[in-house]
């Protein structure tokens, strides 16, 4: 059985596509038995599309927010605002300057509607708001209010800049790989989406094997971002390119055995099934049965995004801009936002197979509460599953920034040995795991009662123990060195030998 | 704080100035100089130019002078005794590398208020002359002082002594591609409206004279 | 079009029509679409153009410290859309901040020419602007300008991180006036604007 | 790498020759912003050079422009009142905790951490509060004047100063959660870039580079030129590795410099004669003595002076043209451009991913390089 949701987008669009063939079968005078026979051809292809454009829709405005979190939450990691750019800008000039009542300048008063529009937002959030005065006087993009969403569309200021740059190519690069670079990293990464399901009814393509396609798509890019340096014909981008081939492969083979592990345990290579199987056969999230697993895939997928520890491809401090120096406009802009749609696919893969998908935090257990239970679960139910997935994959991307304002960046010798020596084997051990509780523990219809509370338990008394560890460890490099003044002996760390 | 007491430092150099006086060519002496509200003791040394490169060695092994601060070229065309002068900066700083005891550093860290004989740190400013002469050279000391190294190349740059035996002179500050023999700290290089004295007082030029008239303003 | 107007686009309603065609625009003229588009994408074009203005992470001396102070937590230029980047192709903005020497000039220069159109520059302090104390050096240009066409000026030695945010936003204004032309391009007449000189 | 580069802290080329990853070879090219200072020094007053001292480091403009103070005196002959010879430590104290807060802001990104950019020029913000307070200005102050300093301490400041400077000490604990806590930060700075102390002194190399070697050669104590013999403090020294010190020590001893820096200004602030709260107008024999304007011919001063990147100093060669108002000739010897050379020898071998964090350990400042 699957699980359900009231936002059947799929079932939707196959009705709505059916009824209008049916429709169109009916009203045609004739060749009523030839369509008839392309009939069902054409309705998958004609709901397929829709579909996709729907999907890719929901990404990309979806994706719009994931910029804004990474500036918003850095900037106040960092005690700053962050981008604060409001759309009023858009119709209201630039701190006193504007071309006048532009939009009394459209034919036919179709901008009265926008001069109205200002006029209303003048008039709750004009200059006689003290918010809005603040805001002028320390000339920021805070229009007092909310729905403004200042900073949000920083991103779409960005993009419309890129979409009117002048597109360089530099002289000496190899002009098709150049141009081609882009377009491959774009497209697989858009690819990946295909196969995500954002909810049960909500998914493009579900093949019986998505789990397995997703990942092949996902390990095209590097082969693009290999292209994008070499072709660019500078030494820079060439080590980075470089960099990155060697990283995304070594992190690749730990990613895809711990998938597998996943995919064992929930005995499917199917993305949905996958999610199926935790909320409906063993009501237990992947992340309570494999914790090795959900840390594992964490690390791997930051590496393979390239996010600080990990992005030695883009290293500021040595390489300028790591393997995309040399690209500008629009190119850069799409990869850019190829980068972002990585670490987007990557949090909302992580839901998928270990929190649960589209499901609310312990569902279950709320609505098998005595009283109010049933309330928790009408409730519940009348939110669609596609909210709580990407809440939790943003709430994961902003674990990502939050590692990234906090952590440094890793050389490329220690990634590799990272990846290799630690990751790989720790994989295989989850994957064991995995094995061993799919043909020992699993009884069938669900997990014995501590299972979960057990295995969970152990990986946080490991990982409680080994950041002790790491703090002793840490404190003893920071004693305070050698010092006159100070009166502790000086403790000989690691690096003096 | 600890610190090295006037008495110590103007003892040893004394001591140094008396000793480099023996050689030939060479005149050593103290003088007191007054800086804020301390007082310190400096090893004013003149060499000849041929003496440089023995004076230098014997510095280096002798006296253990082991920090060449600074190398300062001097172009004195108007001048009646001298046309160049070679200033050299030197430290005495007594650092050795620290010890190490089973597997540990252990810093050195000396008391100078208490430091004596060849730990004590000096100044030295030696300062070599030269005769009017279009290509002024001295002995270089870049394999005796690492430190010399650059300070050597700088001088040349900007001043245009050239150093005998150095290994690997360019041009370090001024673009590579300035004209041979172009050394801007030589005094008959003039700045950039140099006769222009109302440059200073009105910067619109109002009051120019019609001796510079077609000069760039 | 011509080879270099290929190169860039202006995003007035001009490039719509060029690449839709000159039948469809007796259509838009007839219908009043034209001004539609032209009022709204230039418009939108120009409101992207100068929300987002990336300077080149270039440090000569002194103001670069200021502009690192204007991108740190006090004077915080991110929240105008002011983020700096290290490569010269995904920049907007030249902010010039220091004396320019003859052995800097050419490096300079091709740092101008690397960065895509439209593009800006900014002379930030006395050194860029006319070589500042530096101004008798056998060494120093007398002010970027001689070889750079600059856009905005902002004098100080060095400016305050606020000076420097003003100028940024005097150089959104100037966008509203002359809108996105590249550097070239662009209409006589619009002279550089010095920021304090009202 | 380079002229424009984000390794470059400023504006030079390091040409490396690199097999691979590994660093064969480099050579370090300077002069992109070479003003020609010492020239423009012969044909400006004794007061005016002060300004460009100033913004010969732009960093640490205080300790550069009290360089020439010092030789500028030695070269006059001036008697300085103590109670403007605590005001001028107390100003270069401050501009050393500020020059080395510009080092670890700029450190971090050389090591992939922007925030700890940020947060140390937050920090930053508050010196350069105090010292505007002092000077006037945000970063150069032409603060100190032949003879004494320009303007006393305004009313209030002690109070400012020592909330601030405590405050700091607090905040330097997040840094050390910052950097120290964190593994890779110690994977990437130990182990790299490592220097001998006799080998870094024969080189000309001082300074802290050299004090994270293991050896407290300070010229502050070595030839003492201030009211620091009078104050309870001892240069810090960093216990190095048995190879040498490696970035992670230079980091280490920055860290305790600023220590010691904001003791001696709390001492200073106590010690100081006259009481910190007591102002006197600019111009008051008690922070400024007279000075002649005039240096004779063939009048030389010089000094040794304790930069925040090592051991600065001026030689003034008075009775130039002007008749004795302005030098002859003016020299300056800058740390970091002996510093440098040196530098880029040391980080042959190592990967290219080390060469900003072994270049920016060493804390370079071009405008001092290139005068």
């Amino acid at each position: 059985m699957a699980s359900t949701d009231w936002l059947d987008i799929n079932g939707w669009v196959s009705l709505l596509v059916g009824f209008s063939m049916d429709t169109v079968h009916d009203l045609l005078p004739f060749y009523q038995s030839e369509f008839a026979s392309v009939q069902p051809m054409l309705e998958t292809l004609i709901s397929t599309s829709i579909i996709c454009t729907i999907i890719f829709g929901l990404m990309m405005t979806t994706l719009l927010a994931l910029t804004w979190i990474e500036r918003k939450f850095i900037g106040r990691l960092m005690d700053r605002f962050g981008a604060t750019t409001s759309l009023r800008s858009l119709w209201v000039g630039e701190s006193g300057v504007t071309a006048g009542d532009w939009w009394n300048q459209l034919p036919l008063g179709i901008g009265a509607p926008i001069g109205w529009l200002n006029g209303i937002l003048n008039s709750i959030a004009g200059n006689d708001h003290k918010l809005e005065t603040i805001s002028r006087v320390n000339n920021r993009g805070y229009h007092g209010i909310w729905f403004l969403l200042p900073g949000l569309f920083q991103n779409v200021a960005d993009f419309v800049k890129f979409a009117s740059k002048e597109h360089i190519v530099p002289e000496k690069a190899d002009k098709f790989v150049f141009e081609i670079a882009p377009v491959i990293i774009l497209a697989t990464t858009i690819m990946v989406f295909a196969f995500i399901p954002f909810g049960p009814h909500i998914w493009a393509a579900n093949p019986e094997l998505s789990l397995l396609f997703m990942m092949a798509i996902f390990g095209i890019a590097p082969l693009g971002v290999f292209f994008a340096g070499w072709s660019s014909n500078n030494k820079y981008t060439l080590i980075g390119g470089m960099r990155s081939a060697a990283q995304l492969t070594a992190y690749e083979i730990p990613l895809l055995i711990t998938v597998l592990g996943v995919a064992v345990l929930s005995g499917s290579f199917n993305v949905i099934e996958i999610v199926d199987f935790q909320i409906e056969q063993s009501d237990t999230w992947n992340i309570f049965l494999l914790p090795l697993g959900g840390a594992l895939f964490l690390i791997t997928m930051i590496a393979e995004v390239e996010r600080i520890p990990f992005d030695m491809p883009e290293a500021e401090a040595e390489l300028v801009e790591g393997w995309w120096t040399e690209y500008g406009g629009m190119r850069w802009g799409l990869m850019f936002a190829a980068e972002y749609m990585r670490s987007y696919a990557a949090c909302l893969l992580f839901a998928l197979f270990f929190l649960g998908g589209w499901q609310f935090p312990f569902e279950d257990t709320l609505a098998s509460l005595p009283v109010i239970g049933g309330a928790i679960a009408s409730i519940l139910s009348l939110v669609p599953g596609v909210v709580w997935l990407i809440a939790k994959a943003y709430v994961l991307f902003a674990g990502f920034v939050w590692v990234r304002a906090s952590l440094h960046r890793v050389r490329t010798d220690q990634i590799l040995e990272f990846g290799w020596r630690y990751l790989l084997p720790l994989s295989i051990v989850n994957l064991g795991v995995a094995i061993y509780l799919r043909l020992e523990v699993w009884t069938g219809e669900s997990w014995p009662i501590w299972a979960a509370p057990t295995l969970s338990l152990i990986a946080l008394a490991l990982f409680i123990i080994y950041a002790i560890d790491e703090d002793k460890d840490a404190l003893a490099y920071s004693r305070r060195p050698y010092n006159i003044q100070a009166s502790d002996k000086a403790y000989p760390g690691k690096h003096k030998e | 704080m600890r610190v090295v007491s006037e008495k110590t430092q103007s003892a040893a150099a004394e001591k140094m100035a008396k000793s480099l006086s023996k050689m030939d060519g060479v005149e050593a002496s103290v003088n007191e100089r007054v800086n804020g509200t301390q007082t310190r003791y400096i090893v004013t040394v003149d060499v000849d130019v041929e003496n440089w490169r023995a004076t230098a060695e014997s510095l280096r092994n002798d006296h253990e002078v082991d920090y060449c601060s600074m190398i300062t070229g001097i172009h004195w065309p108007e001048s009646t005794e001298k046309t160049w002068e070679i200033v050299y900066h030197f430290l005495r700083t007594g650092v050795t590398d620290p010890a190490i005891e089973e597997g540990v550093v252990v810093p050195n860290i000396v008391d100078f208020s208490k430091v004596k004989g060849m730990n004590v740190p000096l100044e030295l400013q030696i300062s070599i002359i030269l005769g009017d002469t279009r290509t002024p050279s001295v002995a270089s000391v870049q394999d005796i002082w690492a430190g010399a190294d650059w300070n050597e190349k700088e001088t040349w740059d900007l001043v245009g002594i050239v150093f005998d035996g150095h290994e690997g002179m360019r041009r370090v500050l001024n673009p590579h591609e300035s004209p041979a023999g172009f050394h801007p700290l030589q005094k008959q290089h003039k700045l950039r409206y140099h006769d222009h004295e109302e440059m200073y007082d009105d910067a619109q030029g109002f009051m120019r004279k019609p001796s510079d008239v077609g000069k760039v303003k | 079009m011509s080879e270099e107007e290929q190169n860039y686009s202006m995003f007035s309603s001009r490039i719509l029509v060029d690449t839709i065609g000159d039948v469809s625009d007796d259509a838009l003229k007839a219908s009043k679409m034209k001004e539609v588009i032209g009022v709204l994408a230039g418009r939108f074009f120009n409101w992207g153009q100068r929300k987002s203005l990336f300077p080149l992470h270039l440090g000569i001396k002194c103001c670069a410290l200021e502009m690192a102070a204007a991108g740190a937590s006090r004077f915080d230029a991110e929240r105008f859309g002011v983020f700096f980047r290290s490569s010269p192709r995904q920049c907007d903005v030249l902010l010039v901040n220091g004396p320019i020497s003859k052995k800097f000039a050419d490096p300079i220069t091709r740092l101008w020419e690397q960065m895509p159109e439209p593009k800006w520059c900014i002379a930030m302090g006395e050194c860029a602007i006319s070589g500042g104390p530096y101004f008798q050096s056998y060494n120093i240009l007398e002010g970027v300008d001689t070889i750079i066409p600059v856009d905005i000026y902002i004098p100080g030695c060095p400016p305050r991180p606020e000076a420097l945010i003003d100028g940024f936003g005097k150089l959104r204004e100037k966008i509203i006036r002359i809108g996105a032309m590249p550097s070239h391009a662009r209409i006589d007449g619009n002279l550089p604007v010095i920021i304090g000189d009202e | 790498m380079g002229p424009q580069h984000p390794m470059t802290h400023g504006l030079w080329t390091l040409k490396i020759k690199v097999d691979g990853e590994t660093v064969v070879d480099t050579e370090p090219e300077l002069g992109y912003i070479h003003r020609g200072v010492e020239k423009i020094c012969e044909s400006r007053d004794f007061t005016q050079i002060t300004t460009y001292c100033d913004r010969l480091c732009y960093a640490s403009a205080n300790t550069w422009s009290h360089a020439y103070i010092y030789a500028a005196e030695d070269l006059l002959g001036v008697e300085v009142p103590e109670r403007a010879e605590y005001i001028r430590l107390i100003a270069v104290e401050l501009q050393r905790i500020a020059s080395h807060l510009m080092w670890l802001g700029a450190y971090g990104p050389d090591i992939g951490n922007l925030s700890a950019l940020v947060w140390c020029l937050r920090e930053r913000e508050m010196m350069m509060d105090l010292l505007q307070e002092l000077g006037g200005s945000r970063m150069h102050y032409n603060f100190p004047r032949i003879g004494g300093v320009k303007r006393d301490l305004p009313t209030g400041f002690a109070l400012r100063a020592r909330h601030k400077v405590k405050l700091f000490l607090n905040r330097m604990q997040e840094y050390e959660a910052l950097f120290d806590e964190s593994t890779i930060f110690l994977i990437r700075s130990q182990g790299v870039g490592y220097t001998k102390a006799a080998e870094m002194i024969n080189a000309g190399v001082s300074g802290p580079n050299i004090r994270a070697a293991g050896v407290n050669y300070d010229i502050r104590s070595a030839h003492p030129y201030s009211v620091y013999s009078e104050l309870d403090w001892e240069p810090a020294v960093e216990r190095s590795s048995i190879k040498g010190a490696d970035c992670y020590d230079r980091y280490r001893i920055r860290m305790e410099e600023m220590r010691n820096s904001a003791n001696l200004v709390l001492q200073a602030l106590d010690k100081i004669p006259g009481g910190a709260e007591t102002y006197h107008e600019p111009g008051d024999p008690k922070i400024l003595a007279k000075a002649p304007s005039r240096a004779p011919e063939g009048t030389s001063g010089s000094h040794h002076f304790e930069d925040s990147r090592g051991e600065s100093m001026f030689y003034i060669v008075g009775g130039g043209e002007g008749r004795g108002k302005k030098p002859y000739r003016v020299s300056i010897r800058s740390p970091m451009f002996i510093t440098i050379p040196y530098a880029a020898k040391t980080m042959i071998g190592y990967k290219v991913a080390d060469i900003p964090a072994i270049m920016g350990s060493f804390d370079p400042c071009i405008g001092e390089t290139d005068r």
